[in-house]
């Protein structure tokens, strides 16, 4: 967890709670329960949150407070789900979104 | 009458230009050519665009991007962009899954003892 | 249906004021916010307030939060969180999506407090991953403590991008340039020099050209703009970065008034879309009420104030209070916002070119331009004055309406005056003690002590300090100058850390007596 | 600019827009006026999106068939705009034998004017649409039925009018007609515009009894308040267009992958609105609930917009298309009684060919304006 922030100079130290495992497309990785999935992602320096329906172009992370839609995922098989605003609970199953689907453009 | 209102007012031919690809609503993937060249085809107003386009009808329902597309509509019309009207705002103002728009809660009791 | 006596949508400093007064009043208030915590944007905001003691200044946002927070609880105001409004339909009937099921209320009175969206500019690859909004930078650092990126440029000099650029630096993020297409740095001077004085380049009439990368961003290069925001070929400089940041204003969110039928204007002052209200706001609907930036773009002090007269409104429009003693408490609210719409950045004054202060002093063309004030300009200001032994150095250059300062010294040895907005002086008789109190209570980092001959050939320089790790005593290092360049060699002679300074640390540091008036930051040379 | 033409036609919808370009494209003169600020703002952009003729009263399918037959097939080419026009049938969907009974008589009465219909059983239906719940016991299936994009379809014909000159005027709101030496002529607006006509189209929805009521004329209508929502794009599913026996929800999946949806609270009738249509509280919540009932697999779908629209319903639920005989010059497509955008195209073609030549391909006397007649 590379990308955490240990001590903050203001914050201090943030009690960020449990730590949980979750999948990401077939990789386990590790965040805090209850923190938006996207920040475990970011933390865990993934970037790219979906590739477009019409162009395939990355998406990840913009606006980070649920309203511009961009790092919707493939969440426990629903897609189009706001990972910045979504809390992380343990096993669960995450997968990068190509248009609406789960399945690489490719495969589709 | 407003600027918009005569829709037969000249505003020139369409010109292209080299920022035509740039994306504008990242929902729909839509470009600034092709905002631009739906103003020429008579969508004058963010509603017409919405509706042509689909641009600002996405997941976000316009939340980034109305601001933008207001800005070219209006510079390719020649007016302020005061003077385009946003287009409307509909529920729901976030996106709700339909389990739960349709799970509406029972009435709380009025008399509580 | 339930109904209540008021409904305020969103949980931010205006929704929680306007929630306390009504409350304070008897009414049955709820307040709803889709969020998982309260408090809007002030639990982002790590900074300490500008204003006057009733506008909470010096304290910062995330505290102002935490109180208002109580004061609701005290109240009894209910405050529901991850409560999405999902609509506002006619009769004013809220519904409002809670957990698995949404819920139908209706109120008598409905304070829309919704705040304000980021907006955004297009540039080629503005859609990459690693492009973000200024907003999601302080959503991610300083909520969920997870670093925004490590290479950061940021796009725009506004308020929000001088302070999120600081919060980067605060949490370890390299800010390789800070970059606006305007030829005049936006925001506050004080936000601007804090910054610059720790190295981060100011590029003033730039803008991006392209972000780089492929499946994030990796690069981004920027050029320089003529007046009618063209490129200029042969400009361009190329930065590596893994995120770029946008800080390029804000717009009101007011979507939900506008679905209500509220009548809307855009309004270029107040930030875009705005319900058209009075002073007060009071919309077109009867009993629809506005506060903060959903009806004009300001500050969380003022969106606190408004939020407060609106909580007055809706009491006196249901009853609990009458037409007069609603007119006293208005008079003092209004005399309180009108303290903070004072000064250069004043709403009535944007978009206008102000090149003298209050006191006809000519404005600092170099902290427009550069973000910080030129060594040849800094002595022609009224803070900044020359005395043996320790003595506050202010280089507070703007007329901005913040005073804590004058109250901060147990000496009495600044003065700002009646009026908010005036420069503070350091006074003639002058008796600093050192305490630093002064330092610590500049929400702009703007004071400094400096014994500018200790005697021995050294200058010592007290700067205030929000930085990991902090220095120890006897580190050696480099000081910088305002412009964030190294001006000589420096060693931490003291660094003092106290409740009373609210983390902001006082680290001295000795310089060649030359530098006394140059070295404004401390850095530890790798 | 001009403010006379030898058609002015008052209402910029799916039919005021088709009229214009049809009428255009015969070398006439076309004034459309518009009363609101927006190019389609009725009916036309809030509906279900159905070019169907199943479930029609036997009146309207002789038009109706024509624009299936005619003009839906190459409409997009034509208007160079992607209708999104689909012909994979329509599915109208029973769950008891109360609807099958209802369903039956629609179909009986449709075969008898020639269209291809028929009662399929609840095997059938799910070979056709494999996610509908268990729940669909029977239905009507029209192959030739389908569905299109109501929005780009109404601007499509703008832009292609417009194109050919006709000159448009929105927020220009009709206060009255006016005649002339025995002929309608003048078009007065709220804005004290004058507007001259040879001809004049009435094709304003709910407003045109007002306005044709201004020379006399009244069609007995009343309106409803009718509601869409429409999800995010979900994989694709299915093409058919779909209705139910019961009228509790219809609509399809668009070419974006969104499903557009209608449906039914029962308060329609009486909903208010606020000066604008606006959607009622517990509407949207209902449609989901009737969704759900006939797609289970929609519960995670989620909704990203509502919307309302008024609805002009006939006395006898029927549409009005034709000549007004007794007011020399005027022509009216109205109470289109919340089908009016699948046979839109049609009643636009139509009326142009009858305005231009007198004549008309279809026989239009079903749809009269002067057929009202009391019961007893």
């Amino acid at each position: 967890m590379s990308e955490r922030i240990a001590e903050h100079p203001i914050l201090g130290v943030q009690e960020k709670g449990k730590i949980v495992s979750f999948s990401f497309d077939g990789k386990t990785i590790e965040g805090y329960e209850g923190e938006p999935i996207a920040a475990a992602l970011k933390a865990a320096n993934v970037m790219v949150h979906r590739y477009t329906q019409k162009e395939h172009k990355p998406r990840g992370i913009f606006c980070a407070i649920g309203r511009c839609t961009d790092c919707v995922m493939i969440v426990d098989g629903v897609p189009n789900v706001r990972t910045c605003i979504t809390p992380l609970k343990e096993g669960m199953v995450v997968q990068t979104q190509y248009g609406v689907s789960g399945k690489p453009f490719d495969e589709q | 009458m407003n600027s918009v209102n005569d829709r037969s007012r000249d505003i020139g031919p369409f010109v292209p230009a080299p920022d035509d690809d740039m994306l504008v609503c990242r929902c729909e993937e839509i470009t600034k050519g092709e905002i631009r060249q739906a103003v020429h085809d008579g969508m004058w107003t963010m509603t017409e665009i919405r509706r042509y386009l689909r641009a600002g009808m996405g997941l976000c329902q316009g939340q980034t991007c109305s601001r933008l597309v207001k800005g070219i509509v209006a510079r390719e019309l020649g007016v302020s962009p005061a003077e385009i009207e946003p287009a409307t705002s509909r529920v729901p103002m976030r996106p709700i899954e339909m389990r739960i728009f349709a799970n509406e809660a029972k009435e709380e009791a009025h008399h509580e003892e | 249906m339930k109904r209540f006596d008021l409904i305020v949508v969103g949980a931010g400093p205006s929704g929680l004021s306007a929630a306390i007064e009504a409350a304070k009043r008897g009414l049955e208030v709820v307040v709803f916010d889709e969020n998982e915590k309260p408090g809007g944007q002030l639990f982002k905001q790590i900074h300490k307030f500008f204003g006057s003691k009733e506008h909470r200044a010096k304290i910062r946002g995330f505290v102002i939060g935490k109180q208002l927070l109580e004061e609701a609880a005290k109240e009894g105001v209910n405050v529901v969180l991850n409560a999405t409004v999902i609509g506002l339909y006619q009769d004013k009937e809220v519904v409002v999506k809670i957990g698995e099921e949404i819920k139908h209320y209706k109120a008598d009175a409905v304070v829309i407090a919704t705040g304000a969206a980021e907006n955004m500019v297009t540039f080629p690859g503005w859609t990459l991953p690693g492009v973000i909004g200024a907003g999601a930078a302080q959503t991610m650092m300083n909520l969920h403590g997870v670093l925004p990126g490590k290479k950061v440029l940021m796009l725009g000099s506004g308020n929000v991008g001088l302070v999120v650029s600081f919060q980067l630096l605060q949490c370890g993020c390299e800010v390789v340039a800070l970059v606006d297409a305007a030829p005049r740095v936006g925001g506050y001077g004080v936000h601007a020099a804090k910054v610059a004085r720790t190295g981060v380049p100011f590029y003033l009439s730039h803008t991006i050209v392209k972000a780089e990368g492929d499946e994030c961003v990796t690069g981004v290069t920027i050029a320089e703009v003529d007046e009618k925001f063209q490129f200029i070929p042969g400009t361009e400089k190329h930065f590596d970065v893994d995120t770029i940041c946008l800080a390029v204003g804000l717009s009101p969110m007011s979507q939900l008034l506008k679905m209500a039928g509220a009548k809307m204007e855009d309004n270029p002052r107040r930030g875009g879309q705005v319900p058209i209200c009075d002073e007060y706001g009071r919309t077109s609907l009867p009993g629809v009420f506005v506060a903060g930036d959903v009806s004009g773009i300001e500050e969380a002090s003022s969106a606190m104030i408004e939020g407060r007269m609106a909580g007055v409104v809706a009491a006196e429009y249901l009853g609990y209070i009458d037409e007069t003693s609603m007119g006293m408490e208005l008079e003092d609210l209004e005399k309180a916002l009108d303290g903070l719409r004072q000064g250069m950045f004043a709403p009535k004054n944007r978009g206008k070119a102000i090149d003298k202060t209050e006191e006809g002093i000519d404005i600092s063309t170099n902290l427009l331009k550069k973000g910080y004030v030129a060594e040849e300009e800094i002595e022609r200001f009224p803070g900044v004055t020359h005395k043996k032994g320790v003595h506050p150095v202010i280089e507070c250059t703007q007329n901005i309406p913040c005073n804590p300062c004058q109250d901060a010294c147990p000496k009495k040895c600044i003065s700002i005056g009646s009026n908010i907005t005036s420069l503070p002086i350091v006074t003639e008789d002058c008796d600093c003690i050192n305490c630093g109190m002064c330092v610590a209570s500049c929400s702009g980092q703007a004071i400094f002590l400096v014994d500018e001959d200790c005697g021995d050939g050294t200058a010592t320089v007290t700067l205030p300090y929000e930085f990991l790790p902090l220095p120890e005593e006897g580190t050696k290092g480099i000081a910088l100058g305002r412009s964030g360049k190294k001006v000589c060699k420096a060693e931490v002679v003291s660094v003092k850390s106290a409740k009373a300074f609210d983390k902001t640390h006082l680290l001295t540091m000795r310089v060649p007596k030359e530098y006394a008036m140059t070295a404004r930051f401390f850095k530890v040379e790798k | 600019m001009k403010s006379n033409a030898e058609v002015v036609v008052i209402g910029g919808g799916i039919i005021g827009n088709s009229a214009a370009y049809y009428l255009a494209k015969r070398g006439l003169s076309v004034i459309v006026l518009e009363g609101s600020d927006f190019i389609g703002n009725g009916g036309s952009s809030r509906n279900g999106g159905g070019v169907r003729q199943s479930g029609r009263d036997v009146r309207e399918l002789p038009l109706v068939m024509y624009g299936i037959k005619n003009l839906w097939p190459t409409l997009s080419e034509e208007l160079e705009t992607d209708c999104e026009y689909h012909q994979d049938g329509n599915l109208r969907l029973g769950k008891n034998e109360k609807h099958k009974e209802i369903l039956t008589k629609l179909a009986t009465n449709a075969q008898s004017c020639g269209l291809d219909v028929r009662m399929i059983d609840a095997a059938e239906v799910k070979s056709i649409n494999p996610y509908l719940s268990d729940e669909v016991t029977c239905a009507s299936w029209c192959p030739t039925d389908g569905h299109a994009n109501p929005l780009t379809t109404t601007l499509g014909f703008y832009k292609m009018a417009r194109r050919l000159g006709v000159r448009f005027i929105s927020g220009e709101r009709v206060a009255e007609l006016r005649m002339v030496k025995g002929r309608v002529r003048k078009v007065i607006c709220e804005s004290g515009d004058v507007f001259e006509g040879e001809n004049v189209l009435v094709a304003a929805g709910y407003d045109s009894r007002a306005i044709l009521g201004t020379v006399g004329v009244d069609i007995p209508m009343t309106r409803s308040l009718l509601e869409c929502l429409v999800t995010e794009a979900e994989p694709h599913m299915f093409d058919q267009m779909l209705g139910t026996a019961e009228a509790d929800f219809y609509g399809h999946q668009t070419k974006h992958g969104s499903f557009v949806f209608g449906g039914s609270s029962g308060f329609e009738g009486s909903n208010k609105d606020n000066g604008t249509p606006v959607s009622n509280a517990k509407t949207a919540p209902c449609i989901c609930r009737g969704i759900m009932k006939y797609f289970p697999d929609l519960a995670n779908a989620k909704i990203v917009r509502t919307w309302a629209g008024w609805s002009d319903k006939c006395a006898d639920g029927v549409a009005v298309v034709g000549a007004i005989d007794e007011v020399p010059g005027l022509f009216t497509s109205c109470a289109m009684s919340g089908h009016g955008f699948g046979i839109g195209p049609a009643a636009g073609h139509q009326l142009a060919q009858l305005i231009a030549t007198g004549t008309t391909d279809v026989d239009l006397s079903t749809l009269r304006y002067d057929r009202f007649k009391a019961k007893i």
